[in-house]
């Protein structure tokens, strides 16, 4: 509990953190950053969207930095992430909620498979030392995962939608369904299957190979010998004493390399047009909106702080020398 | 590359009464050319770099140049076609590849001085420093960094290499200054650390003459971990159009050939080479990372030839 | 006393960059319920012979050569699969180290349980016998739903005993299993060990390099050196008449609390297993080597029914080096 | 012990340390109250379990950590808590430390040579350049690498664990300090090889007068080379004196607990039949008292609520339990067992 406790401590820091540069960044801005703004948009932008951008972030007063710090800390606490610029009249907030579920499910889903799916290669070619697999699997995922995110989303989209049409060329979900319900779940998987692959094929790699290295060093650990000599099954063995332990240290990489593979995901959104928040984000920057752009990079902090909080609980669950911390 | 042998051999090595002179330089470089991962990921990454340094030789076509014939394939003229705007795809290519190298070296760089400075100092001083950098790290090491990246690059007012650069470095540093502390946290334990203090010798000198040495492969890692960082995230700031897109490199061109349509029209020549050369030179980097593990953790080697023959023999 | 296991001419390789060979034509009986001591220093092979004995040598590891009979079964000959039903059941373990020998991530209680498990024995009659055996060494039965972690040094060395008595087997070997701890545990656990080993009259094979502590509890003692057993006795003959140069050599390594003498120990250090001399091993240390000594292997000479030594100067009606 | 001048003499030594995390700080005893003094030209061993605090002591007499009670005198000079550069360079010029791992003493990457030569130049010992090597070439030779040629220019992991460890006895010794602290220097040494490495200590203690604290688990070895003998249970010290005295007649129930316990080729410590029990305790958790009471076969109801004294018992020789103390321990205790009696009068008959 003791552990946990010191990790919600740092979260709130980091939250913190990440609030505040938020908050400084319409400042690294030169010269005053309400009328370098309204000189940039020159009337091409509602003046009312302005205004409420430069509200939130107390662009407009002339009162002291400290105030206006409080004063936008005081907006988020009620949910207020300002309104976009580029689609005046909708608030921020409403389109990034739009947005994250989308990116939830894809990252999600793809994650999962590829942590899934590299640790369990891992640790059979740890367990098979010198077999074909352990031969072949950790070389060629460590080249897929020096691809680029973005063009193994370029090929993938030429070759099995455009050259071969099997796949659609983007978007969630097609033109006769919209939005999330149980039955345009086959639609909306039929339409994250690249984004996901993409995603999968450029992480797994990292998986694979941490997880051979940790089961690599435990399978020498003496309690697995004596394992050995207790006459175990290969399985109990492998699965029980190797793999279980070995696994505490990817668990942990796991949330850390969350923010890396999200980068990654930003831009498989982008190129797949998924309207995740990625999508958003490059649509905003595009549109130079500056509030969805920051409200976007808040929501992403904030999910990244949220995954590690529950690698953390999975982690106490894993290991008991965790739980007295 | 004689780094990596210049880590301390496996206590089971250090048998008595074997006088061995000085290795010299061949055979200390001897495991490392020995391991055929090393070498392929040496080759590619050697490949890029006297792409990038001669390139004034390779090709005499100005990449900004739009005089040819728009999308025309390879040619004896031009090796890799032309774009749809009359360039020549293959002096872009060459001359990309240096800019796309520069900007992967020295962010690559950047980062890892940054994280050895924070992981030593943390590691090595220890009390209220170390929990402040700690701290520090940790934030930048959850913060992630493609999005802040882009939002920085669209914030900060001035163009060119520069800012992307100070991003790259500025999210890029923590992770290596996360391990290195570790091991500087291991390290400052040892006896020969102790001892030197019981010598005389000075905070600097431990650090930068007791520690340092045997960290060196750790930090070669940490720097080919940063340039392979520095490259693939420069590369997609590129893409999504957040660079400066007059600059020539492997991300403009994917730009480019994105926004003008080159895969619906078939055009391969113009986005093949620079995105295969990003995934060719991150799988040497990758190469080269996997193969100093394999030497500096002997538990990770590969099974020797003979070994492998053995087993086969006991199996049937 | 019959005998359980017989090593003979057991050689075990490790293949890397260069083969070694760890352990040379050794030969070693042990009999039914007797504490056998086998000593040596670091890197001698005796881990090796523990390792080759349990068939848990490493990937790298091989018999090369020899047979280890035990109970009418040739261990060096049996396969995995062939090997796992005697495993725990008839030769048992314990390790230098409880804390690396104990799962982390697993209780007490699962980790002498599972042993029984794999053996037969349905899961509610392994916990129930997981508490007697813990009572056995005398810790609080409750400790079964304990981790590792909460446990003393000397706590966890009880449980790993109670886990290698769970089947009961015929051997249990030792290997260093005191070394990590302190005196006075030391002597609560082997203690205890002398104690079960009366109750259930099991064999130990026990390996430590304290020469000390052998003879104090030892029945008969094997001293190797260098990949070889260089001489084997009943314990009083290894400590009153020992016949080896190296022997004696290690019995003036050990000072005594009750009695100050001047000792001098071995000069030189212990040869490098990649490269080890030719003829005896341990002439290049040896005070009393004599010409032939550093080209032929000396023979293995019984000095008395009991005791064997592997010297030149015991060849021919020689008396050994006194 | 008396002739000889005083050459470091420790008094209330004690050292805290924070164990946890900043959300939950345990003080962990490590040291309490420990008190003695080393004479020129001998050796004094601190013997003791692992986590009793004896390797703590060296450190802190060394100064690679600062003592939170008590002051350090060495040759008259006192080293209170924070001790500055200058003295601190000043104290290790007299006063060296060797370390238990000879592997981990010597960085794989410098060479013999390297070692030697730094504490020469730290110290301003090594003005003349001529005389460097000459000087290295001496101290190899004095440990018993000769010639010291051969060893020079080596890398550690060219040496086997004795040689080694003679490295590291060689760079101590070229500052020419007067007293050398030993931190278990053999327990990690093959067995044929810790002998060489004792009657090295021998030699140099006879040969040039050089006092040694000695820190070790093994009784054996402790009286091999010891003149004194400190014996220390859960950071504290509770008995000492000269080593024949301690040996032959300990006066506190724990030495004499180690002393039954010791394996010894003379003495058989499992023919008694009397076991003893319990473990040494967790210094964040110390028993009230005295520490040593949960174990003690001769508790009385005084040890679980009073800390002994240290009680002179003569020649140099003392001791900390109460069944030395009667009276004391009756002015704390109005009740005392009668039985405990016995252990008093042996010890004054």
């Amino acid at each position: 509990m003791r552990y946990l406790l010191r990790r919600a401590a740092f979260y709130a820091v980091a939250l913190w953190a990440a609030v505040t540069l938020n908050f400084a960044l319409p400042r690294m801005m030169p010269g005053n950053p309400m009328q370098v703004l309204v000189a940039k948009f020159r009337g091409r932008i509602n003046p009312d969207a302005l205004y409420a951008y430069a509200k939130l972030f107390g662009l407009d007063r002339h009162v002291s930095l400290w105030a206006q710090y409080w004063q936008y800390i005081g907006q988020l606490l009620h949910g207020n992430l300002g309104v976009s610029l580029g689609l005046y009249p909708e608030t921020v907030s409403a389109a990034l909620m739009q947005a994250l579920p989308w990116t939830l499910f894809l990252l999600g889903l793809s994650t999962l498979i590829s942590f899934i799916l590299g640790t369990l290669l891992g640790m059979v070619s740890a367990w098979r030392r010198g077999s074909f697999l352990d031969a072949v699997a950790p070389t060629v995922f460590t080249l897929t995962g020096s691809f680029p995110y973005f063009w193994l989303a370029l090929l993938l989209l030429y070759f099995f939608a455009f050259q071969l049409p099997w796949f659609p060329l983007g978007h969630a979900y097609g033109s006769s369904t919209s939005g999330w319900s149980f039955a345009n779940l086959p639609d909306i998987l039929y339409h994250a299957v690249l984004p996901a692959l993409t995603i999968v094929v450029t992480s797994i790699g990292g998986w694979l190979l941490s997880m051979r290295n940790n089961m690599i060093n435990t399978l020498s650990e003496e309690y697995v010998k004596v394992a050995k000599a207790k006459g175990l099954s290969d399985r109990r063995i492998m699965m029980t004493y190797a793999a279980r332990n070995a696994i505490l240290p990817n668990v942990t990489s796991f949330a850390l390399s969350l923010g890396f593979i999200l980068s990654g995901a930003i831009l498989t959104e982008v190129v797949f047009s998924y309207p995740g928040l990625g999508y958003t984000l490059f649509q905003a920057v595009g549109n130079m909106d500056y509030p969805m752009m920051q409200g976007a990079l808040l929501l992403i902090a904030l999910a990244v702080l949220v995954a590690n909080f529950i690698a953390d609980l999975v982690y106490v669950k894993l290991d008991p020398r965790a739980r007295q911390g | 590359m004689q780094i990596m042998a210049l880590d301390p051999p496996p206590r089971q090595d250090m048998g008595a009464g074997r006088t061995r002179k000085k290795k010299g330089l061949l055979t200390r470089a001897a495991p490392f050319l020995r391991n055929r991962k090393a070498v392929s990921g040496a080759v590619l990454l050697v490949f890029f770099l006297f792409i990038a340094v001669f390139a004034p030789l390779l090709t005499k076509i100005n990449p900004d140049s739009t005089a040819f014939m728009p999308l025309q394939p390879p040619s004896a003229a031009h090796p890799l076609g032309t774009t749809s705007m009359g360039q020549d795809v293959f002096s872009q290519f060459v001359w990309g590849t240096q800019s796309s190298l520069f900007v992967g070296v020295v962010a690559g760089v950047g980062a890892m001085v940054l994280s050895v400075l924070v992981g030593m100092l943390s590691g090595y001083i220890g009390g209220v420093v170390d929990e402040v950098l700690q701290l520090i790290t940790n934030i930048f090491l959850i913060i992630p960094g493609l999005p802040l990246v882009i939002v920085l690059a669209a914030v900060l007012p001035f163009g060119g290499n520069l800012p992307m650069i100070i991003v790259i470095v500025l999210t890029g540093w923590a992770w290596g200054a996360r391990v290195l502390r570790s091991q500087v946290l291991t390290m400052r334990e040892l006896p020969y650390v102790e001892s030197a203090k019981m010598g005389g010798e000075s905070a600097w000198n431990i650090v930068f003459r007791e520690l340092l040495p045997n960290m060196i492969s750790l930090i070669f890692a940490n720097l080919l971990f940063s340039i392979l960082y520095a490259v693939l995230t420069a590369a997609g700031l590129q893409f999504l159009g957040l660079g400066d897109l007059k600059a020539v490199n492997w991300g403009t061109m994917l730009y480019w050939s994105d926004t003008e349509g080159a895969l619906l029209s078939g055009a391969w020549w113009w986005f093949v080479p620079p995105g295969l050369s990003i995934a060719l030179l991150g799988a040497g980097l990758s190469l080269l990372n996997y193969a100093v593990d394999e030497l500096t953790n002997p538990k990770l080697r590969s099974l020797p030839l003979r070994l492998r023959a053995l087993r086969r023999r006991r199996a049937s | 006393m019959t005998v359980l296991c017989d090593i003979r001419n057991l050689s075990v390789t490790y293949h890397g960059d260069v083969d070694v060979k760890a352990v040379q034509d050794v030969n070693l009986t042990i009999r039914r319920g007797e504490i056998f001591g086998l000593a040596g220093e670091s890197g001698c092979g005796k881990s090796t012979i523990v390792l080759a004995l349990t068939r848990l040598l490493d990937r790298d590891g091989e018999i090369s050569g020899g047979e280890i009979l035990f109970d009418g079964q040739d261990l060096a000959r049996l396969s995995d699969a062939g090997m796992r039903p005697l495993r725990w059941s008839k030769i048992s373990l314990v390790t230098q180290s409880a804390m690396s020998s104990l799962n982390p991530v697993l209780t007490i209680g699962e980790q002498i349980c599972d042993g029984m498990v794999a053996h037969g024995v349905t899961a509610r009659e392994a916990w129930s016998r997981a508490g007697e055996l813990l009572r056995l060494v005398e810790v609080d039965p409750g400790r079964l739903r304990s981790y590792p972690h909460e446990l003393s040094g000397g706590m966890r060395q009880r449980v790993m005993i109670a886990m290698a008595l769970a089947l009961r087997p015929q051997l249990i070997v030792m290997d260093e299993p005191t070394t990590a701890l302190d005196v006075v545990v030391q002597q609560q656990i082997i203690r205890k060990v002398k104690e079960l080993q009366r109750e259930f009259d099991f064999a130990v094979l026990f390996i430590t390099h304290d020469m000390s502590l052998l003879l104090a509890i030892a029945d008969r003692i094997a001293i190797m050196y260098a990949g070889e057993i260089v001489e084997v006795g009943v314990a009083a003959e290894i400590r009153d008449a020992p016949r080896h140069p190296y022997t004696k050599g290690l019995l003036q390594s050990f000072p005594s609390v009750f009695e100050k003498r001047e000792l001098i120990g071995i000069p030189g250090s212990p040869p490098s297993m990649v490269s080890p001399p030719t003829g005896c091993r341990f002439a290049p240390r040896c005070p009393v080597r004599l010409d032939e000594c550093a080209s032929v292997a000396p023979p293995t000479v019984d000095v008395s029914p009991t005791h064997r030594a592997a010297c030149h100067l015991l060849g021919e009606g020689g008396q050994g080096c006194v | 012990m008396s002739e000889e001048p005083i050459l470091l003499e420790v008094e209330g030594l004690g050292k805290v340390f924070a164990a946890g995390n900043a959300l939950n700080r345990r003080p962990v005893h490590a040291v309490a109250d420990v008190s003695f003094r080393i004479a020129r030209g001998r050796v004094t061993v601190i013997v003791g379990e692992s986590g009793s605090g004896k390797s703590t002591v060296a450190r802190l007499i060394a100064r690679l950590i600062e003592p939170t009670a008590g002051v350090v005198r060495f040759q008259g000079e006192a080293y209170v808590a924070k001790v500055r550069r200058r003295e601190l360079s000043r104290l290790r010029r007299r006063v060296q430390m060797i370390f238990q791992d000879p592997f981990g003493s010597l960085n794989p990457h410098h060479s013999v040579g390297y070692h030697l030569v730094r504490p020469l130049k730290n110290y301003g010992k090594a003005r003349a350049g001529a005389g460097v090597r000459g000087r290295v070439l001496q101290a190899l030779e004095a440990v018993g690498l000769t010639p010291g040629e051969d060893y020079i220019d080596k890398y550690p992991h060219e040496l086997s664990g004795g040689q080694r460890q003679r490295v590291v006895i060689a760079r101590a010794l070229i500052v020419e300090p007067l007293l050398l602290l030993a931190d278990e220097p053999t327990s990690m040494l093959d067995v044929s090889i810790r002998m060489g490495i004792l009657n090295l200590m021998r030699q140099l203690r006879r040969d040039r007068g050089l006092s040694f604290l000695f820190i070790t688990h093994d009784l054996a070895s402790a009286r091999y080379v010891g003149d004194d003998l400190l014996v220390m249970y859960a950071g504290q010290l509770v008995e000492g004196g000269p080593a024949d005295d301690v040996v032959e007649r300990p006066a506190h129930p724990y030495t004499r607990l180690l002393l039954s316990a010791v394996p010894d080729v003379v003495h058989n410590p499992f023919a008694s039949d009397r076991a003893p029990t319990g473990e040494p305790p967790n210094l964040a958790q110390l028993p009230t008292g005295c520490h040593f009471h949960p174990r003690c076969p001769q508790v009385m109801e005084v040890c679980k609520r009073v800390a002994p004294r240290r009680v002179e018992l003569g020649g140099g020789h003392f001791a900390a339990c109460h069944l030395n103390d009667m009276d004391y321990a009756a002015r704390q205790d109005g009740t005392i067992a009668q039985e405990a009696g016995n252990g008093a009068s042996r010890r004054k008959g």
